[in-house]
């Protein structure tokens, strides 16, 4: 057992553990790349995934893309790029292009959303997409399919009462349902300890009568494991689960935000020494999957692919304004 | 034909609709063993089962985002609000999220679902089960608002709710639930959302007007027929949208428009049937357009006296009628 | 120790626990009154405390009514009346009259308020005092006030979106507030069971950092035991208590309820049995505080009182059809 | 006479309010550390210290109930809902609640408090932070809905708001935080709630509008004051309750009415002016009265060209107000 690596313990085989890695560095460098576009007056708007690759990556592998269902919030760059979403349409949305397959444009980066692939569009009110995660999951259970659906939200965001009233419902009917909360300690400019009074945002699952599941959220493995034992209890007709990912969110809120008003340079370079992609990374090379060059090879792929996204979304045009009459209800254009 | 009390419509469409469609299911509270606190749901539970017939617990919020979700994924659901002054906790689901969903993902998502909700007073609801709250829907693109004023609507326009492909508001007003008896055809045709009716033709002044006011206004119209004036009533029926070449139509026959309704006056729907006569029919107009409403007060009060003083009468809209008339 | 009688042992007086009793048979008395008037056809609307008295009689003493707040909900009738309601009071409410303290015959019987008193008016939506509560426990605290603020609610209001945001506020602010759940197994014809999937409401209090205690809601002193340890914890500082008294509604929902059609008769007469006004009743004879004569003449007092209350309210006159129009907004008549 | 921003003339008007009365505090999502997402309760914090500057957590049900139960025990609230848009999930507290309290306590009990959210397009806010919601509360009795235009509106209204006995909705449009600057007065004067003001006079064509609007309309104006036309410009400011004696003396002034705002058409508060003037002043009117408002869609989309499609321009108002001069 010592020398069976963790990853394969786990029931990943080498090339998933890879495939994990780069989508969260790829997740990364489209994020990146958004920045250095807001900074250069090009796109209007980011919102980042840095910190929380890890706990999205664990998570999109445990679940399975051909038939779960996904109610992201904004800052799942990393989920929705393992979900089937590429630096094309990420960057798209980041243009607001009409192409973005989330929303055409209409709707600011990170609200993610494609029917295609069974994600539910999401909205900017934070909390809304808890309850639609539970109804499609009594939609799965009332038609007998074995899908599972997969919600996320921030620690912030379990203040609302909507968390509370989604996952009640949840309990009660022993729904297919994933409640995963990327708890990135702030919620804007407010820190976890004056949102929530509780230890752990766990906590709360006793009060709906299942489980609550703290993780590591920089350990993309770990996370993997305790999302895959959820899924799999949820398929077998065991109900949900509340799963925290302790994370922490490297950037500031948005691009519209300056986190040194809240919080010091010291605490966000110390959190950023425990990135889950760079122990991810090491985790590769200490088990003998990953070196320099295998590394730098996989960095260009992923610059290339950033560039060519930048580059075809930047030249994407915008959605026509008589577009913006069409679509407020069925059959109307 | 059948004649059935508008409660019984409303019951029997949405049994036929879970009959006929094996995706519609209800939910809410106690819609279940109780059959609804108004006994609209009932003995659905003993013929559809539990899983299409959902006792939810007491959050209105999460009936409403439960049902989004489900329609998401394929399921027709219809929501049962106990008292539409309870819709408030779930107004951000209905407004952010349900009238969002189709507009903000650009075609690729909708929410095909119903939310049935009882309003109105004269019940001895006091302030919080007598309230109409259409008004706070009719503004929202992406709504559609429904409140049918006779079983053979209600039936028809629960079918049509049930069938479209986009969230509609069904306003049931609980005052007609036993007191108005009419027929209802056997078909299981819906009444087309978006369109008012004639419910009496008339020359001299139109009354617009929905719900229990389509009743007062008819009564009334009664009675001043014997008079001699010959009053149009035109019932809305569909709050969003309104049926504007029927209103437009309905203004320009008699020239003088009286709009009634139970809901406040201020910013109500009354306010923007008017607009859309100012605005397209300015110069048929004989006379001022007035507004008979619910005055502006926040709701009725549960003393006999009170309640009295805030609904609408038969007395009330007839005053009104005539006092337009000699205008 | 052991010759110490219970009450005395938690620090109430032999006056105080024949008063306790007095008022939990009063608003017994009270409450088949309306039912008797709701079916004579006389008053259209009733809605009960039957069962729940014993709880309500607890916590009505351990509070301070002299400074403490009340944000009470529609079964909290024993409650008020130790606040300082009366028979007359609320026959007023039941009849609808102008004189009606906390409405002026505007709300329905059990919407409780009165300021002169400190019980804030509630409305119908369940669950929208709780906040109340707490902004009321801000207040005192800002104020550096040692009051309490008391708020009740039924079990299927805790699922309530404004449960959780407000206790999550209370325990995050640390204010001081008490949360009192007074669990009567239904809510309306839907049970615990398919209402909440935890096995006691008081189990949330730990997603919200503070202390949940679990009573039995039949027994007034043990209650009175629990509240009072929750009221002076807050009153040094200590922040919020959820508490959760095991109790039984007796009566059906309201007068427009049948609750035949959910519940068995058989579960209502084994209910009956516990009924804390009885296990009350039963205690004060062990202790040698009450014989037959004199619950006898207690009896004959709350009927004589009733009766006059019944005969005032009903003579009363209704709020003028003009004042319809009054109190939208201040100094408007 | 100092020379602010709007947004300066709402923060300063704030900080002297809390300086002159100790029960005033602030409480929202981010006010405290980061002097709120926009910055209008920049510095409130080091100056008024925690006890009256509340970071709350993420729940805008509790921040308004919570404000509610907090003035109930004799503070004053002023609660910041970060973005309009979310104003939602508190619309029972607001309501239910707020609107009811004096009312259904039949005097007794009061809510003097103050809901300020940050409205309105045009910052590339997109879907959820653009929209304009007071179409939701002006129905609404027992409300109070405001709009400031100017840096001096902007200060004396929110005085007034905190010094009214009655829950105000104020609402502040982001747009005009940083582009609109104006003399704002010394002293503390409220500016009362309920008064229109005429921001221009004009003898050809009125222009009713609030917020955004007036600037445009102002500017439109100047224009077409080169081409001859002279028209008269009413800012609404509060938009309940509206003021009846100044819209119906503006819509007479000219005889031909164009109603302006960036909210939707149908059923906004355009649709009661409108309706106001029908009933009150139609035989004065020499026109149609017409309404320039945000399309019947659910909000602006992110990208540019939907933005500018959604948005009301000066270009946009100019020609509405042409055209209408020219009937
Ligand atoms: C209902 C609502 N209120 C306020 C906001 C503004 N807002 C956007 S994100 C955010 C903080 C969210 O914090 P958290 O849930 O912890 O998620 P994080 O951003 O930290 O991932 C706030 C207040 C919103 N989007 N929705
Ligand atoms: C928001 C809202 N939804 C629905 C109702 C209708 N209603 C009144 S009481 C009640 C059940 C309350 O149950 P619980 O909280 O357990 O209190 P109980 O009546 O059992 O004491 C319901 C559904 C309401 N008053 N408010
Ligand atoms: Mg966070
Ligand atoms: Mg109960």
């Amino acid at each position: 057992m010592a020398d069976v690596p963790r990853h394969r313990a786990l029931g990943l085989t080498d090339a998933q553990v890879l495939e994990m890695y780069r989508y969260m560095a790829l997740a990364r460098a489209v994020d990146e790349r958004m920045w250095l576009l807001n900074r250069a007056g090009k796109v209007p708007f980011v919102i980042s995934c840095q910190g929380q690759e890890a706990a999205q990556a664990g998570a999109g592998f445990a679940l399975d893309r051909g038939r779960d269902w996904l109610c992201p919030y904004y800052r799942d760059l990393c989920l929705v790029l393992i979900w089937g979403h590429t630096a094309r349409t990420e960057l798209l949305a980041a243009f607001a292009k009409a192409e973005d397959p989330n929303s055409g444009g209409r709707q600011m980066p990170g609200h993610y959303g494609d029917r295609r692939l069974r994600i539910l569009s999401g909205s900017s009110p934070v909390g809304t997409q808890i309850p639609h995660a539970v109804g499609i999951a009594l939609a799965m259970k009332m038609r007998g399919e074995d899908a599972v659906c997969y919600v996320s939200f921030g620690e912030g965001t379990s203040n609302q009462g909507d968390f509370h009233e989604a996952l009640n419902f949840a309990g009660v009917h022993k729904l297919p349902v994933i409640f995963f909360c990327e708890n990135n300690k702030y919620a804007i400019s407010v820190p976890e300890r004056r949102q929530l009074a509780c230890a752990n945002v766990a906590d709360r699952a006793q009060g709906y009568g299942f489980e609550g599941v703290i993780v590591d959220g920089m350990d993309a493995l770990e996370v993997y494991r305790v999302v895959r034992e959820a899924v799999d209890k949820a398929r077998r007709g065991g109900g949900p689960t509340l799963i925290e990912a302790k994370t922490y969110r490297l950037s500031p809120h948005s691009s519209d935000d300056d986190d040194r008003s809240y919080r010091s340079r010291e605490e966000v370079e110390e959190a950023r020494r425990g990135d889950g992609i760079e122990r991810m990374r090491q985790y590769l090379v200490s088990v003998g999957l990953l070196d320099e060059e295998a590394e730098e090879r996989m960095r260009q792929t992923i610059r290339a692919e950033v560039d060519e996204a930048t580059e075809y979304a930047e030249r994407a045009p915008y959605a026509a304004p008589e577009t913006l009459m069409h679509h407020v209800y069925a059959e109307e254009v | 034909m059948a004649v059935k009390l508008y409660i019984e419509a409303i019951h029997d469409a949405l049994a036929e609709e879970m009959a006929r469609d094996a995706r519609v299911f209800v939910l809410g509270e106690d819609v279940g063993v109780r059959g609804g606190v108004f006994r609209v749901t009932q003995g659905l539970l003993e013929r559809f089962g539990e899983a299409r017939v959902i006792d939810t617990p007491l959050t209105e919020s999460a009936i409403v985002g439960v049902a989004i979700g489900a329609s998401a994924a394929g399921l027709i659901p219809v929501a049962e609000i106990q008292f539409a002054d309870f819709i408030l906790p779930a107004v951000n689901q209905i407004i952010s999220e349900a009238a969002k969903m189709r507009y903000r993902s650009n075609n690729d998502w909708n929410c095909p679902m119903v939310i049935r909700a009882p309003y109105g007073g004269g019940v001895h609801g006091a302030l919080y089960h007598s309230q109409s709250v259409e008004a706070l829907f009719t503004h929202v693109p992406g709504l559609k608002v429904v409140t049918p004023a006779t079983p053979a609507d209600a039936a028809g326009l629960l079918r049509a709710a049930i069938r479209d492909p986009d969230p509609v508001l069904y306003f049931e007003h609980k005052k007609l639930y036993r007191s108005v008896r009419g027929e209802v055809a056997e078909s299981d045709d819906p009444v087309p959302i978006g369109r008012a009716k004639v419910q009496r033709e008339g020359d001299d002044i139109t009354v617009i007007t929905y719900g229990l006011g389509v009743h007062l206004a008819l009564e009334a119209a009664g009675r001043l027929a014997d008079d001699g004036i010959s009053a149009h009533v035109l019932d809305l029926r569909t709050l969003r949208p309104l049926d504007e070449e029927a209103i437009l139509e309905a203004a320009r026959r008699t020239g003088k428009v009286l709009i009634v309704h139970e809901d406040n006056k201020v910013c109500g729907v009354g306010a923007e049937v008017s607009a859309m006569i100012a605005e397209h029919a300015l110069f048929d107009l004989d006379a001022p357009i007035r507004r008979l409403a619910g005055p502006e007060v926040p709701a009725m009060g549960f003393a006999p006296t009170l309640e009295k003083a805030y609904m609408l009468s038969v007395d009330g809209v007839a005053e009104a009628m005539r006092a337009l008339a000699r205008f």
